[in-house]
């Protein structure tokens, strides 16, 4: 266990003994997780981590966790996980050679691993280097009697006389709106142009045209549109009812009533 | 200057930060006594506190001041006014708000209920409150009816703000009408209407009709002097 | 120096006067932004700052201090010790907290697992809550990739804190870049599969993706206020 290493040195007490005979002070509660094992474990090797290698620490893991497992200590699964891994890479690294493609693939595995014990080296470092800086409520301090300045806003209110005229009238306007109106008609109801017609084909001469049977003075034309459809609409009703025939020669062109002759 | 000399402003100097870092920190002035002991002696405060002074002189925003016997940093008066910016913001008012000032405007005096009741809607919270704040409108009494509710009035600045004269200014239901602001009721079988549009010679009675119809609903939603 | 000159750099000090005035009277740094609002424009900063900066020279015990985009007044690191000031006793933070803040200054805009990754641990519950809680770190947006993940990053506090001027002058962020430190993505995942995502160069689209990080989206639903 390195020197630097304030933060577990009271947790993991090492001895090592002769040999090899282990007196390992096994705790994993002192250890943020597998890498960081392995990382405490290669920084006892007192080499350079990017050259270090791998095939001690991975066997230094594997003892590491067996001890803890002997004396009956709870392993988390992440350990085991990595005592898996490493065993797998152990036994590669052991194996004479099988294929040129394995090979590659093992050394990829190690410098793999290197490369995540730098990683986390790196940031337990730099962890500890910002802890050290000249921090705010330590090493600097801010002023301790702020004063504080009305940046207010004044509002500059913009509604205008129209704006509230407008919003009156608009709303004046819904009430009315509930208040709904129903406006005479000057249409012609299909009732209406139904007894119109009843009326006056008592009186047409055999075939008649539809608009001959219409009110007179339809100026408007929307009156007339009207009494046109109200007319046609009641003539229809009344050939339903068997009181008239109706006849048109060509599409669009004009209607014929009769009075149906009673047989 | 000998050397001793220099040597002691030094001193002084190096204090001078100590004791400049130490007022600047404290949440509280801070007593002489509590500056004595970052310096050899008590005649050291002097000269250690007039070269602080100096350094926030008349070209600083901040200056050291003495209250009783303790000393803190406050912002020069001048410029505190001078940081006290009043910035004018254009800000509409909300939709509801001006409902509401209408309404009072209108049908003054008149009370919650009664806006609530014309506008067919609870008033929020705030609405009242902003108009209240603004200084446009004030209440005006109570209503000798039961539960003798607050009626609600405009205050002068209502007028000033929309450069009424006096609040019969207020255009009546028919100057509305004729400048267009209201609109006509919404008239079910309203084919006539559109009728009219179409021929040149318009039929003026479903027009007069809707006005009286608009007159009616006006009177009955309108509210009794009191 | 002729009159519109000494005319021109007089008005200049008198910024000078209000601006240190506001930087001075509030406890955390203000941002540039909010300095402007003072001048004529924002072309006015730059001199006023360094006439300020001036003024709190070696020999003020407090400095002007720069955090990223903003400056405030702080007491001068080196006379901390003889300041008998109340340091704040603070809680010490966990050395996974301390760990996982690194990871995120460094890293950032960083994902949750992409911490955990680095660590090779799973992140315990409060680890992340007290770092935003304290107001050191903050949401960054989410990263353009599937499900995604939310990203953190460091919040202002966190540079004053630290007192760095910005992310820039984290201690040994030069060495770690060039180093390659800095790189995310799995590199030992499962057997055999970690080999391959060391090889590859994928991760670099990760972090460059992260420039184009939606700002709009987060949802403040993922994580506690406070």
């Amino acid at each position: 266990m390195s020197d630097n290493d304030i933060t577990f040195e009271d947790d993991t007490k090492q001895t090592a003994e002769a040999d090899g005979q282990l007196g390992l002070f096994v705790n994993l509660e002192g250890f943020e997780g597998p890498i960081d094992l392995l990382l405490s474990l290669a920084r006892e090797q007192k080499v350079d981590l990017a050259k270090i290698s791998i095939l001690p620490l991975a066997e230094q893991y594997l003892l590491y966790i067996s001890t803890a497992r002997e004396l009956n200590l709870e392993v988390a699964a992440d350990y085991l996980v990595m005592a898996a891994w490493l065993a797998y890479l152990k036994s590669r690294l052991l194996l004479p050679e099988i294929e040129a493609e394995g090979d590659e693939e093992v050394i990829d595995m190690t410098d793999a691993l290197r490369y995540q014990l730098l990683r986390l080296e790196a940031m337990q470092t730099a962890a500890k280097r910002l802890a050290s800086l000249p921090r705010l409520g330590r090493a600097r301090f801010a002023r301790g009697m702020p004063e504080y300045f009305s940046k207010t806003e004044r509002p500059l209110w913009t509604a205008t006389l129209y704006d509230l005229l407008a919003v009156y009238g608009e709303m004046r306007s819904e009430d009315e709106a509930q208040t709904l109106t129903i406006a005479a008609t000057r249409l012609y109801s299909v009732q209406e142009a139904s007894g119109r017609l009843r009326h006056l084909l008592k009186t047409a001469p055999g075939w008649t045209v539809l608009e001959q049977f219409l009110p007179p003075n339809l100026k408007q034309p929307l009156d007339r549109r009207s009494a046109v459809a109200s007319h046609f609409v009641a003539s229809l009703e009344l050939a339903k009812e068997g009181v008239v025939n109706l006849r048109q020669q060509s599409h669009y062109g004009p209607l014929y009533l009769r009075m149906k002759e009673l047989s | 200057m000998d050397q001793e000399q220099t040597a002691f402003s030094e001193a002084l100097l190096h204090k001078s930060k100590v004791i400049e870092a130490v007022i600047f920190a404290s949440p509280v002035p801070v007593k002489a006594r509590d500056l004595i002991i970052y310096l050899a002696d008590e005649a050291e405060l002097a000269p250690v506190i007039s070269i602080i002074e100096e350094r926030y002189g008349a070209f600083s925003g901040v200056e050291l001041v003495r209250r009783d016997d303790a000393f803190a940093f406050r912002t020069r008066p001048e410029i505190a006014e001078a940081l006290s910016i009043e910035k004018q913001v254009e800000r509409p008012l909300s939709r509801a708000a001006m409902e509401v000032l209408a309404i009072i405007a209108y049908h003054q005096p008149v009370t919650r209920a009664e806006i609530e009741e014309i506008r067919g809607i609870s008033l929020s919270k705030g609405t009242m409150d902003i108009l209240l704040e603004i200084g446009w409108i004030k209440p005006k009494g109570r209503r000798r009816t039961p539960g003798r509710p607050l009626t609600w009035g405009t205050a002068p600045a209502f007028l000033d703000h929309f450069g009424l004269e006096a609040l019969d200014a207020l255009p009546g239901m028919e100057e509305l009408k004729s400048s267009g602001l209201l609109r006509k009721g919404i008239v079910l079988g309203g084919i006539g209407e559109g009728a009219d549009e179409l021929s040149s010679e318009g039929d003026d009675e479903a027009i007069g009709s809707d006005e009286d119809l608009l007159e009616i609903a006006f009177d009955e939603t309108e509210f009794a002097e009191e």
